[in-house]
């Protein structure tokens, strides 16, 4: 774990701290367990979006696939009766398929990732709500099914199950994006593509690689998010999450530009935004400030890191020009002024 | 479908995406049967914003629609936009009203009534008072509004009280996510109230899984249904639901009478209520089977 | 600006245009100049040396107010500056030509010479004079030896062509100090040549220069005096009478050097890569052939433009060639891709550095171990230890001036950065070596280290193609020489044949004899 | 105008051709009043866009400072009875300042565009729902005045006077962009924001500036949507629009890397996206394919753009290799094949 991340767990720990003695009933058992599956939820969808920032892309579809696949799934499950054990795999696959066709046309027909993947949240979003003619995707009443109900909404001696896959799929994408090559190849190339291609990586299927990877995430999410509404308004359902996926991750330490971040970084992101949406239904705070919270809690975030390196930079240079000063006979001159980064 | 020049084409146009108002595309296929010679559409918006609507009017006004019937957005002050389509075809108002225009009629519910039938529910279920949390998607809209002060009105001199109303912008997973955070915050509620049609529903699913099914009571509105399925089973208390279907069926009659010059159907204040009705477990089945009636299933 | 009345008065003492004293800079970790002293007089020319890291390019940084020096003060015209900012370093008149281009890709050649000091029409509205622009435009790109217009889009020249862009742009401010930080790093002889004898023009206009080179000769051709820089701090001055290859050469480093170029230690073996009736994109129309042999050092030499570094790219599966064949031991191979050329043990070490070479932000350890990771990983994992030796390895063997590998290669100065991006391909037993430009900024010394790993490399048999604008270079190191011109090998010419001008002659598309 | 506008005039043309086709009423001065009107307002938001985007920048936040400019507008017009003629530069000064503070952020304490705008995005959405209690801040009935109407939502001789701001609009910073030295400024900023410091431009000043002008044309903007409206629910109120103003500049030639684009482009790109949504509503397209139509468009667009440039590359190839071919005495050998852009 980074500097970085232990900044930002403080961060969660502090604020844990200051809402449960305002409503100690923050840590209760089912609370905890309440907001964890969201953390689940939202987690994965933000590891996902990590693989692709980390390319130096970004993937805007998120909240429309999230809609769509959703869709799909229930509508598969609930409305054509087909078994869920082979409705899962293929809305996985779709995932994947949807995030190749991006990483496709990103890499080889050189199109900018803002530019397909916003593409891609106004074609899903549509394709989703013509698929229902606009109306709700949902299970009748009544209707269930057991297993895959206990494995996607269930808990294991109260921990959410989505929780334990987050945990899973996190240690599992940690492993590979910070421990194998392909990990290291993904650094490289969001650090500076062409040196990456250079030195003879693949860096075309590197990237689509991520976007595949991206995909399959967000439709595991989605048939998660399908599973806890239990029912889609194509209109509606996933509506910015691909913003709060981004978030996750700029709050966790990535950069837009790529190259930077970790899987750590990502998830506690997700766990920040997740605790301060808990906060405001649990201190009573209008539901209308949800979003300011976000907003000021990430933009303050990220001040307070920027600043922090700023500072540390300085001082880093004030010691060392100190111990030259030292070494070196000095005529006892005045600094010049700093001049840099003038507006 | 392009609209053909010959025959003269009606409109219903809704506030925003949602399963409410599928029985209302029932309704409009329903008066369509009847009225060969005229094309009937029910058109959503891409999103529940006045701009956007108006847009859309606008643009079924160029497309030669003759008369609109909407649920318009935010009708007390979508006034001038609402004149300058009233004032190029018949224009006809549901689900809220904006009586300051030059619409022809509304027909539709009182929300300020269905508030107050919410009230009635809650009273009957809880003789002994209690205190109520309220869900909703749009905070801001005159439905939701009007409806929390019906609701408020009729609780007025009971010991039941709705403490606070949260919000979710229709995004199902804050709607669920706020049931689960008002169990935790608020231990000693006794009932919960979903205002909008998918918020019993979701109220339903979070009880369940919380394990608190019978021990809360919900009141619910419109006809999910999850929401019958809950009243039915008992663990609703009952639901307060509009006819969506009936301001369809009859607003497109109504609509194409007024286009042909007969004016017998619109009465002297412009208001048609056709009544919200409260369904508890004995009406249920009744209900369900004259709402498949309905959808010509 | 019109400092032509600051001119000394004929007859009195002249004071210095530029004054510094005590001057410092540290980066954390690195000192890149302990309190430097120097005087610039009005037109002199100072050619100003020392090794890769020595501080030269910081020195001049700090006069061009890109970087801020923590110590030390300046004096121009006599009046002591608190500190120079850009502006105030262009509005002094010192133009400033620096070490990495810094082009505008979406800009023409005019935009980009006047950016930031534009023509402007009458009135209020800061409207851009373009017709003025064009016209202001012509004489400069004349001056530099320029074939292109004034108004190409910089993004269509190769990086010699946009070097002169630099230069003319630093000649278009009316500046009465020119620093030009090797300049002539990737430009060939003629073009050398060319800038050369803009310096004496700058010179009797009475314009002051600073020059930086690693060509030590070019130094001593233009040099009225030569200060040397070592460790940050000055080394030594060497004034016009005493300015030589032996004399710079032992105060840059501290002591003499052994014979530059060794020998080949045997003779070549077969045709490692044939390439035949090959074009490439600059020049559709032109075929190129060429065969390289293992154990030699094929030099290619030929003018800006001549498209070198294209058939480089394409020999390395960066861009596809239009017809033509490749074989590499007799067998036609498809180089698809860069990655198809590694795997065939064809590594090229590219031209421009920053964009090509390496990873700025990246440590040294792991730009060494990219291209090989395959074979430092096990079963797709990293580790962590195999790949510090391995960087380590490297290191020790090229000499990189580094803390440690895990330093950001983006602290390194030039010469140690280019020396990363030969240690990456070392360690991967190639078969064929391009090298683009190979000691493009890189100081004496090093540059001899090079040639001897170049040299030890062929004698172990890998076969070596070398680009080099460099005619010392190209006819110091190769064992043949092939050149280039308007896309195509105009003569290849053996060691016994080797001179200035016939290269020349080849170069400019004649025959030689 | 460049080849690139051309061709976006010719769909633009096209495609209105093929509508007028199908619904003569396409034509109608009516609609294509309503639809100039639309362009007018959409178009302001773009080109303020496309300022930000030439630096490299991107400015997320333009939807919800639509509203919360605009609710604050109506409430200081018809609820606090401010004069407007006072209430309408304020408002523009509030949006200059927040531009401001956006660069500040950007240039200054060196947060990245895309974190800033992000957080904007939610505060101002937050903000704007929280002044009016998620209220809907509107004109009572009745409430009238006549000039600022007349100046917002009124026509000359048929044209909707949003419109004529747009042409003036376009017009001057046409001219800024493309004709002064700031904008040449913006243009070598974007592409190498360093290089362009070390040539002694201000950059921080610069890209400061580009991010007030978009600021106050988003704060006019506001003012026209919200006297369009008359009418705000500031938690739906120009949802998305800062995506449809960022489609409109990608469409018309920006790239989202900075440095390239014309003001004609993204006016041109407007012009389409507002057709677009004009002919879903005309042909009777389900609404909920509306989404869907504009993704397919912006992503066909920039295909063929890409295509395009491509094949032209080529055939220059291609038959500049000819030519010599003929001069050239060949083998006959089989060419090797095509071998860029590896997966
Ligand atoms: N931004 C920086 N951060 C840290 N160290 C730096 C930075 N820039 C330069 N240095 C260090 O300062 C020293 C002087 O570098 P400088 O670029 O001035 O050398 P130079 O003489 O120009 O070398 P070359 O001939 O290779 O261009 C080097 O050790 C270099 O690593
Ligand atoms: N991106 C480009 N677009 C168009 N033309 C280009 C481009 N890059 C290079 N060229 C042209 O291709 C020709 C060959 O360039 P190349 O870089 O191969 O020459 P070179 O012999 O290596 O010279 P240099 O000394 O500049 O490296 C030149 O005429 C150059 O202008
Ligand atoms: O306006 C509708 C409201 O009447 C219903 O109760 O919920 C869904 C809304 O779209
Ligand atoms: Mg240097
Ligand atoms: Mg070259």
């Amino acid at each position: 774990m980074i500097k970085k991340d232990l900044g930002l767990l403080l961060l969660i720990v502090v604020v844990g701290i200051v809402v449960a003695i305002i409503n100690p009933r923050f840590l209760l058992p089912i609370n905890l367990a309440n907001t964890a599956n969201l953390i689940g939820l939202f987690g994965i969808l933000s590891i996902g979006q990590a693989y692709v920032i980390i390319t130096g892309g970004i993937e805007l579809s998120v909240g429309s696939l999230v809609a769509l696949l959703g869709v799909l799934f229930v509508d598969f499950v609930a409305v054509q009766d087909m078994p869920w054990i082979l409705a899962l795999p293929l809305i996985l696959v779709l995932g994947a398929v949807i995030g190749a066709i991006h990483g496709w046309l990103i890499t080889r027909l050189n199109l900018q990732p803002f530019v397909v993947t916003l593409c891609g949240l106004l074609i899903y979003r549509g394709a989703a709500r013509f698929y229902t003619a606009d109306g709700t995707a949902g299970f009748a009443f009544g209707q269930n099914f057991p297993y895959l109900e206990f494995l996607t909404a269930g808990r294991l001696y109260g921990v959410p199950n989505t929780f334990i896959a987050l945990v899973i799929i996190s240690v599992v994408m940690w492993v590979v994006l910070h421990r194998s090559v392909f990990g290291r190849y993904l650094y490289a190339i969001g650090k500076n593509e062409e040196a990456a291609r250079y030195s003879g990586i693949r860096t075309g299927r590197m990237v689509l690689s991520a976007y595949v990877i991206c995909g399959l995430l967000t439709a595991l999410a989605a048939i998660y998010f399908a599973m806890y509404t239990r029912s889609i308004s194509p209109a509606s359902h996933g509506q910015f999450y691909e913003l709060y996926a981004i978030a996750a991750a700029v709050l966790g330490g990535f950069s837009l530009r790529g190259g930077e971040g970790s899987i750590v970084g990502a998830v506690l992101g997700t766990v920040l935004l997740q605790e301060l949406q808990n906060l405001v239904n649990l201190l009573g705070i209008p539901s209308s400030l949800n979003f300011a919270v976000m907003g000021g809690v990430i933009l303050i975030g990220v001040l307070i890191d920027q600043q922090w390196n700023a500072i540390r930079a300085q001082r880093r240079l004030v010691s060392a020009a100190r111990q030259t000063e030292a070494r070196v006979s000095d005529e006892g001159k005045l600094p010049v002024a700093a001049n840099q980064d003038q507006v | 479908a392009s609209y053909a020049a010959d025959k003269p084409t009606l409109a219903f146009v809704v506030n925003g995406a949602s399963d409410f108002w599928k029985a209302a595309e029932a309704g409009v296929k329903k008066a369509q049967a009847e009225m060969p010679d005229y094309n009937m559409e029910l058109k959503y918006p891409e999103q529940a914003a006045v701009a956007i609507q108006q847009r859309l009017m606008e643009d079924l006004v160029s497309a030669g629609v003759k008369g609109i019937m909407v649920s318009a957005v935010d009708p007390k002050t979508q006034t001038d936009g609402l004149n300058k389509i009233g004032s190029q075809t018949a224009l006809f108002t549901t689900d809220s009203d904006a009586p300051k225009t030059n619409r022809v009629a509304y027909i539709g519910s009182s929300n300020v009534d269905a508030g107050k039938q919410a009230a009635e529910i809650a009273k009957k279920a809880m003789p002994d008072g209690g205190k109520c949390m309220g869900f909703v998607g749009l905070l801001g809209a005159d439905n939701a509004r009007e409806r929390i002060e019906g609701m408020k009105e009729g609780l007025k001199g009971t010991k039941i009280e709705l403490v606070d109303v949260r919000g979710d912008d229709i995004d199902q997973t804050r709607a669920k996510k706020n049931v689960e955070d008002a169990l935790v915050a608020s231990p000693d509620l006794t009932c919960m109230v979903g205002f909008y049609s998918y918020n019993t529903p979701r109220i339903y699913e979070a009880l369940r899984d919380a394990g608190k099914l019978g021990q809360i009571t919900v009141v619910g509105f419109d006809d999910d249904p999850i929401t019958l399925g809950g009243v039915k089973e008992g663990t609703i208390a009952a639901t307060v639901v509009q006819q969506p279907f009936e301001w369809a069926y009859q607003g497109m009659k109504l609509m194409a009478a007024y286009l042909k010059g007969d004016k017998s159907g619109i009465p002297a204040d412009g208001l048609i209520i056709i009544p919200t009705v409260i369904i508890g477990k004995d009406d249920v089945d009744k209900y369900a089977a004259n709402l498949k009636a309905m959808a010509g299933k | 600006m019109n400092h032509s009345s600051d001119m000394p008065s004929p007859g009195g003492p002249v004071t210095p245009f530029l004054s510094l004293s005590g001057v410092g800079k540290t980066y954390p970790g690195v000192v890149a100049l302990e309190g430097l002293s120097m005087d610039v007089m009005p037109g002199e020319v100072i050619g100003l040396v020392g090794e890769n890291g020595a501080g030269k390019s910081t020195l001049m940084k700090i006069l061009g107010g890109v970087v801020a020096p923590d110590r030390g003060t300046i004096r121009l015209d006599g009046a002591e500056l608190r500190f120079l900012t850009v502006e105030s370093s262009i509005s002094s008149g010192i133009a400033f030509v620096h070490q990495e281009l810094n082009l505008f890709e979406n800009l023409d050649v005019a935009a980009n010479i006047f950016l930031g000091r534009e023509p402007l029409k009458a009135g209020p509205l800061k409207l851009v004079d373009r017709d003025r622009l064009r016209e202001m435009v012509k004489p400069l790109l004349r001056r530099v030896g320029a074939h292109f217009s004034a108004d190409t889009p910089v993004a269509s020249l190769s990086l010699a062509e946009q070097q002169m862009v630099e230069i003319a742009k630093a000649l278009s401010i009316n500046a009465r100090l020119v620093i030009l930080d090797e300049p002539t790093s990737s430009l060939p002889l003629a073009e050398t040549e060319r800038l050369l004898s803009i310096i004496k023009l700058l010179k009797a206009d009475g314009i002051s220069v600073i020059f930086i080179s690693h060509r030590l000769h070019e130094v001593e051709r233009v040099a009225d005096r030569v200060v040397v820089l070592r460790d940050g701090a000055l080394a030594g001055t060497l004034a016009k009478k005493d300015i030589g290859h032996d004399q710079m050469v032992k105060l840059m480093i501290g002591r003499m050097l052994a014979a530059r170029t060794a020998k080949p230690q045997r003779a070549p073996g077969a045709v490692a890569l044939k390439v035949s009736a090959v074009r490439t994109a600059a020049y559709p129309g032109h075929p190129v052939d060429l065969e390289i042999r293992y154990g030699e050092i094929l030099g290619l030499a030929g003018l800006v433009g001549s498209g070198r570094t294209e058939l480089a790219r394409v020999l390395f599966g960066i861009d596809r060639s239009y017809g033509g064949v490749i074989l590499q031991d007799g067998q036609q191979i498809a180089v698809r891709s860069a990655r198809d050329a590694v795997a065939r043990g064809i590594f090229l070490v590219p031209e421009d550095r920053k964009r090509n070479g390496i990873l700025l932000d990246f440590p040294i350890a792991q730009n060494i171990t990219l291209a090989d990771l395959p074979t430092l990983a096990s079963r797709f994992m990293l580790s962590a230890e195999r790949e510090t030796a391995a960087a380590e390895r490297q290191r020790v063997r090229l000499g990189i001036k580094a803390p440690s590998v895990s330093s950001r290669t983006s602290t390194l100065s030039g010469g140690n950065q280019q020396k990363v991006v030969l240690a990456k391909w070392l360690s991967m037993s190639p078969k064929v070596m391009i090298f683009d430009e190979p000691t493009r900024g890189i100081d004496i010394g090093a540059k001899n280290e090079i040639y001897g790993l170049m040299r030890a490399l062929a004698d172990a048999g890998v076969a070596i193609l070398m680009i080099s604008s460099d005619m010392e270079e190209v006819i110091g190191v190769s064992d043949r020489i092939a050149v280039m011109h308007e896309g195509q090998i105009s003569g290849i010419l053996d060691e016994d044949e080797f001179s200035q001008e016939s290269v020349l002659l080849l170069a400019v598309g004649k025959r030689v004899k």
